[in-house]
């Protein structure tokens, strides 16, 4: 830390109606319900904690090998794995109950129906701060990523289950699609009050040495430092084309990454693949960015939204 | 172990910055790193790992799972194939050099109360985490028996920790360039027969662990096994480790990766063998 | 070299009629015309030499910087500078004809008639055996992938470019859409004989310091070892869903990554980046391609293609 | 220099393994690496540079140009600027570690025949490709008179170089920790009045190498200027590198890196300053 600059900065941002903490959220899928994390963290730093996908019913996810490293990133086809809702609400977010940290849960469907079950299910829930609607997983045979690759299914969705609630409603969008920036305008208009990118690129690798892929289910999503570029420009389309909030994420792993991010219009930011590499990576960032906009004088973290100079 | 008796007392983990104090070529392609690790090496509970982190930058991003092989004071050992991008960084990493882990992980080996006589069955790098066992049981005062298996004599590995501690060690190399001709799996059934043994330990090739655990099944003794699965998080966050289970789907980084034989639901999601 | 196996490998690979000695191509614009790589390389041990994109008049790129460095890849936003079709035949073509290498040459355009004018001004050029259709530039403003995010104008171009020629055309396709497979079918159904892929994904990057994207056209095409499992999980979709060859790439570094890719099911694959990195990629790759096959006791390397056991 | 009569003699590039002799810390975040690299020893000319790979791995996947400092024998000599990944990489190498490097790369300065005084402009790291190029006009009986400057004294570099090879070397530093309190164009200006020059070099920041441009057509001395840009093949493939010009588009790993001053059209294309 500096010594010269001592002002404290307003790490807080604005999601919607959501005042969170800091602009650094966790992307679901990759920090459980914190729960592994707290031998690591404090958790009550976080703007918010974004669980991981919970369904229905009981998924059992997709057979192993389920993950596989790449240059720079890995793919997981983790499919979906939770307990169902029930037991989400029993065990995780009992716990969370304890922890002073905002709460979005991510929620998965094979149907329109099933989002909207999960939700009505989680309104009863005090402890639930506001909904991600997962539209964007490749790693299930039925709906998951279908929803999110074109208008009209990514528009009954989110109409469906902004009928459901009234708490804040974030619409995780699927890069693997020519315009990014016309779903989002898409679910925007159909009531979210948010939107989260990206989610994993489909990809693939197989085992020379076996000549079989090298997860069970072929392909699978690709995450991580690798994928960082594409999400920025992503992030940058979106946010020129909608008015909500848009949570950016891919490949963050440090103070820089986060940074740029919000230089190109994400209001928060949220860290995933890098949580399985250093699980302190959410304080380094955390801290990092208080920093950043200390020796720059830069009063409010939120001014760095939006920011790059073209 | 799900729901065993050591999970009370295991420590939670955490990220410890270490130190490469050796490390050095032990046969054919197989090195052992020692790291004074104090946090760990006080801590950590026969079976366990730690899941390392070779290298900075992104060229490789995720962390590597290692069973700790033995403890002396403040350093682990770790017993290692030279594999892959990572296996490869950690053969070039020298005295002084530092690296992260994060440890102590999972659950390791249960020693039931009372056990007089325990058989350890390893295969090729298998012998990694039944190092620290053995000399945990034989300071308990439980005979051990060790049947350990190598392609051949250059590639046996940790035979003297083994005949230090142990009452009797028999070897299988495929080549029978040292102990019995064969596999180490016909050496188990011997013993097996041979002895009157409470407890079957395991770790090697999951088609060798799973023989073995049906040979210990046949012969009435309790027997558990140490699985080896992809691992992202190695803190139970990421799922990406699952074992099925006749309970459900396990973990093998929190669950694991010791597993009471008896539950394990065979299956092919063994990680295909490199060499 | 094993000392036990001795028996030669056929290297040779069809590319519907055009018969290539080997499967090692070049990607368009990492590869000039081959004359910088001459004092590096044998070109004629190439399977082909693919040019940079040609256009009809001189095009002078995009500003600088052109290029970032990112995890894994390389952003570049060259814009496809090029001296034009006729600079083109008068240098590149002469100095290609003392080389005994099969010449594919990469075809710009911002409109359908000037992929067709650039295509009937080679026609007489005898030093040319193929064109490969580039209907996804992610740096020029109109035209360039504009082409390639969407079927009918694709398939425009396909047939324009078809009608002006005889000769092999390879339709280039743009991995920024949300379903590959069907813009191939759409080109092979308008007369291509091959695919290419992938070209670039699109993608950013902000220099924190300056708060300005780091490419002076703000967004560019992400190459290299990044964007490989996108790469071969578009391979493998398109393979599967069309009857011509496919010529795969992004981020061929290695003889591992090559083998990958005739795997997924591509005929043949190009070196891109990797040829910046060490400029004997391509030799490395056939030399290591030939001992694979000769170690597994594979007659033809062709034999690789599309060999995926699942 | 595009059309150079030095470009006769140019001998082609290739790709050497090089083994690092020596890497030391010369000033506040710059270094000196010696490397043992015969081929490229024996045929780089003053003013070109080398392209070198500084990981393997795919972290981070280009190489990085570096003028040639100065040549000893088989031996090159590169200073360096710790910066960013690729510098902060060299900085860690040490005696015995191998690399490779495409080279001798580029137009290097062009010695006019019959040239009697030249300047040499440097602006802070600026001085890395005039190191050879002052010994080499030295050699050749020709005068130099050098212009450095630095932030202040701790970074000022090579004096003792070109102070044993010049007839005349003046110093600025912004702070006036050493020499003229400053930037070296108000030096530069000084000199082109003061003494009869034939020609000027200069390398540094693009915004002072314009300035001294402008000073030396202003005094009607040729100048030659030396450009970096981003590179990504080096080898004039990729089209990274351009610079404009009254004769179009050229690019700066083969055509330059140096160019007449006269026909570089001057724009904002200069990479951001990191410091
Ligand atoms: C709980 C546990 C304990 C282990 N203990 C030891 C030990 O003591 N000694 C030892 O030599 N090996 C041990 N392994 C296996 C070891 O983790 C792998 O050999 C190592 O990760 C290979 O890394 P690599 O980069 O060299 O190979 P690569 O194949 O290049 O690695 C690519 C990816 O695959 C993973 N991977 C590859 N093989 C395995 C494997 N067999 N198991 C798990 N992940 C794998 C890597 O972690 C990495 O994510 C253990 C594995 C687990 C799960
Ligand atoms: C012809 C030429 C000669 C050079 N000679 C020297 C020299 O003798 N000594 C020296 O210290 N530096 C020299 N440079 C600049 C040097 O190449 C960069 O400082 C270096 O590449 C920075 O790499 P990095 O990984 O530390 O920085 P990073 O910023 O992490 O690199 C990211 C990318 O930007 C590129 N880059 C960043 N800064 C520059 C720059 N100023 N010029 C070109 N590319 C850059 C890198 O090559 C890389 O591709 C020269 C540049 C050129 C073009
Ligand atoms: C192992 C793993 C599991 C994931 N599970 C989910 C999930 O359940 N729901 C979801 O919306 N995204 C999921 N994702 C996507 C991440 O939330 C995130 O969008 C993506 O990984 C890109 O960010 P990163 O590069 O920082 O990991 C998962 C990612 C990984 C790596
Ligand atoms: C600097 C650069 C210039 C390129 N120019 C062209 C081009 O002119 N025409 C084209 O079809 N593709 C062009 N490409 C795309 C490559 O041919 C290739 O499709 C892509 O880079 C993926 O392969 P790689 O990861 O091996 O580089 C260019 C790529 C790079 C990096
Ligand atoms: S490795 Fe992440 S849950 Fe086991
Ligand atoms: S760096 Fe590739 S053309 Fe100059």
């Amino acid at each position: 830390m500096s010594g010269r600059v001592s002002h404290t900065v307003d790490m807080s941002v604005k999601l919607g109606e959501l005042t969170l903490r800091t602009p650094v959220l966790t992307a679901s899928g990759t920090f459980a319900s914190g729960r592994e994390f707290a031998d690591f963290i404090d958790l009550e730093r976080l703007g918010a904690v974004v669980t991981k996908g919970v369904s229905l019913e009981p998924w059992e996810g997709s057979p192993s090998p389920r993950i596989a490293e790449t240059p720079s990133g890995m793919l997981n086809s983790i499919g979906l794995q939770n307990p169902g809702v029930e037991a989400f609400c029993e065990d995780d977010l009992a716990w969370l109950s304890s922890v002073d940290v905002p709460v979005i849960v991510n929620v998965s469907g094979h149907t329109v129906l099933e989002y909207v079950s999960v939700i009505e299910r989680l309104e009863v829930e005090p402890r639930v701060d506001a909904y991600e609607i997962n539209i964007s997983c490749p790693n299930v045979d039925s709906g998951g990523m279908a929803f999110g690759t074109a208008c009209t299914p990514a528009e009954e969705v989110t109409r469906a289950c902004r009928a459901a609630t009234s708490r804040p409603l974030i619409v995780k969008l699927s890069p693997n699609v020519t315009d990014i920036a016309e779903i989002a305008r898409a679910v925007v208009a159909s009531g979210a009050d948010g939107v989260s990118l990206i989610n994993t690129l489909l990809g693939m690798a197989i085992d020379i040495r076996t000549f079989r892929p090298k997860l069970a289910r072929i392909v699978g999503g690709l995450s991580g430092p690798a994928i960082k570029p594409v999400a920025l420009r992503m992030v940058w389309q979106v946010a020129g084309a909608v008015d909500v909030p848009v949570i950016g994420m891919g490949g963050i792993t440090d103070t820089e990454d986060a940074v740029e991010f919000m230089l190109a219009g994400a209001t928060a930011i949220s860290v995933g693949t890098a949580n399985f590499v250093d699980p302190t990576t959410v304080m380094r960032v955390t801290d990092g960015l208080a920093e950043f906009c200390r020796t720059r004088s830069i009063a409010r973290v939120s001014n760095l939204t939006g920011a790059m100079r073209t | 172990m799900s729901g065993c008796a050591c999970s009370e007392h295991a420590v939670p983990p955490a990220l410890e910055r270490v130190e490469v104090v050796a490390n050095d070529r032990v046969a054919s392609g197989v090195g052992l790193v020692v790291l004074h690790a104090p946090r760990t090496a006080e801590t950590v509970r026969s079976g366990q790992f730690v899941h390392v982190r070779l290298a900075h930058g992104t060229s490789f991003i995720l962390r590597r799972p290692f069973s700790v092989h033995r403890v002396r004071g403040e350093r682990i050992e770790i017993l290692y194939q030279v594999l892959g991008t990572g296996t490869r960084t950690l053969a070039e990493r020298e005295a002084g050099d530092e690296m992260d882990l994060i440890g102590p992980l999972g659950h390791g080996w249960e020693i039931p109360p009372g056990i007089a006589h325990a058989l350890l069955v390893a295969g090729g790098l298998g012998v990694a985490p039944l190092g620290m066992l053995a000399e945990e049981l034989a300071a308990r005062g439980v005979a051990v028996t060790v049947a350990t298996g190598a392609p051949n004599k250059e590639r046996l590995l940790v035979r003297d920790l083994f005949e230090g501690v142990a009452r009797r060690v028999e070897i299988a190399t495929d080549d029978g360039s040292c102990g019995t001709r064969g596999f180490v799996t016909g050496v188990c059934e011997n013993l097996l027969a041979d002895e009157a043994l409470d407890v079957v330990y395991t770790c090697g090739p999951e088609s060798m662990q799973r023989i073995v655990a049906a040979q210990a099944a046949g012969a009435g003794v309790p027997c558990q096994v140490s699985l080896e699965r992809l691992m992202a998080c190695g803190i139970g966050a990421c799922l990406s480790c699952v074992v099925r289970t006749s309970q459900g789907l396990k973990r093998a980084c929190v669950d694991g990766p010791v597993f009471d034989a008896a539950v394990v639901l065979w299956d092919l999601t063994e990680i295909p063998a490199k060499q």
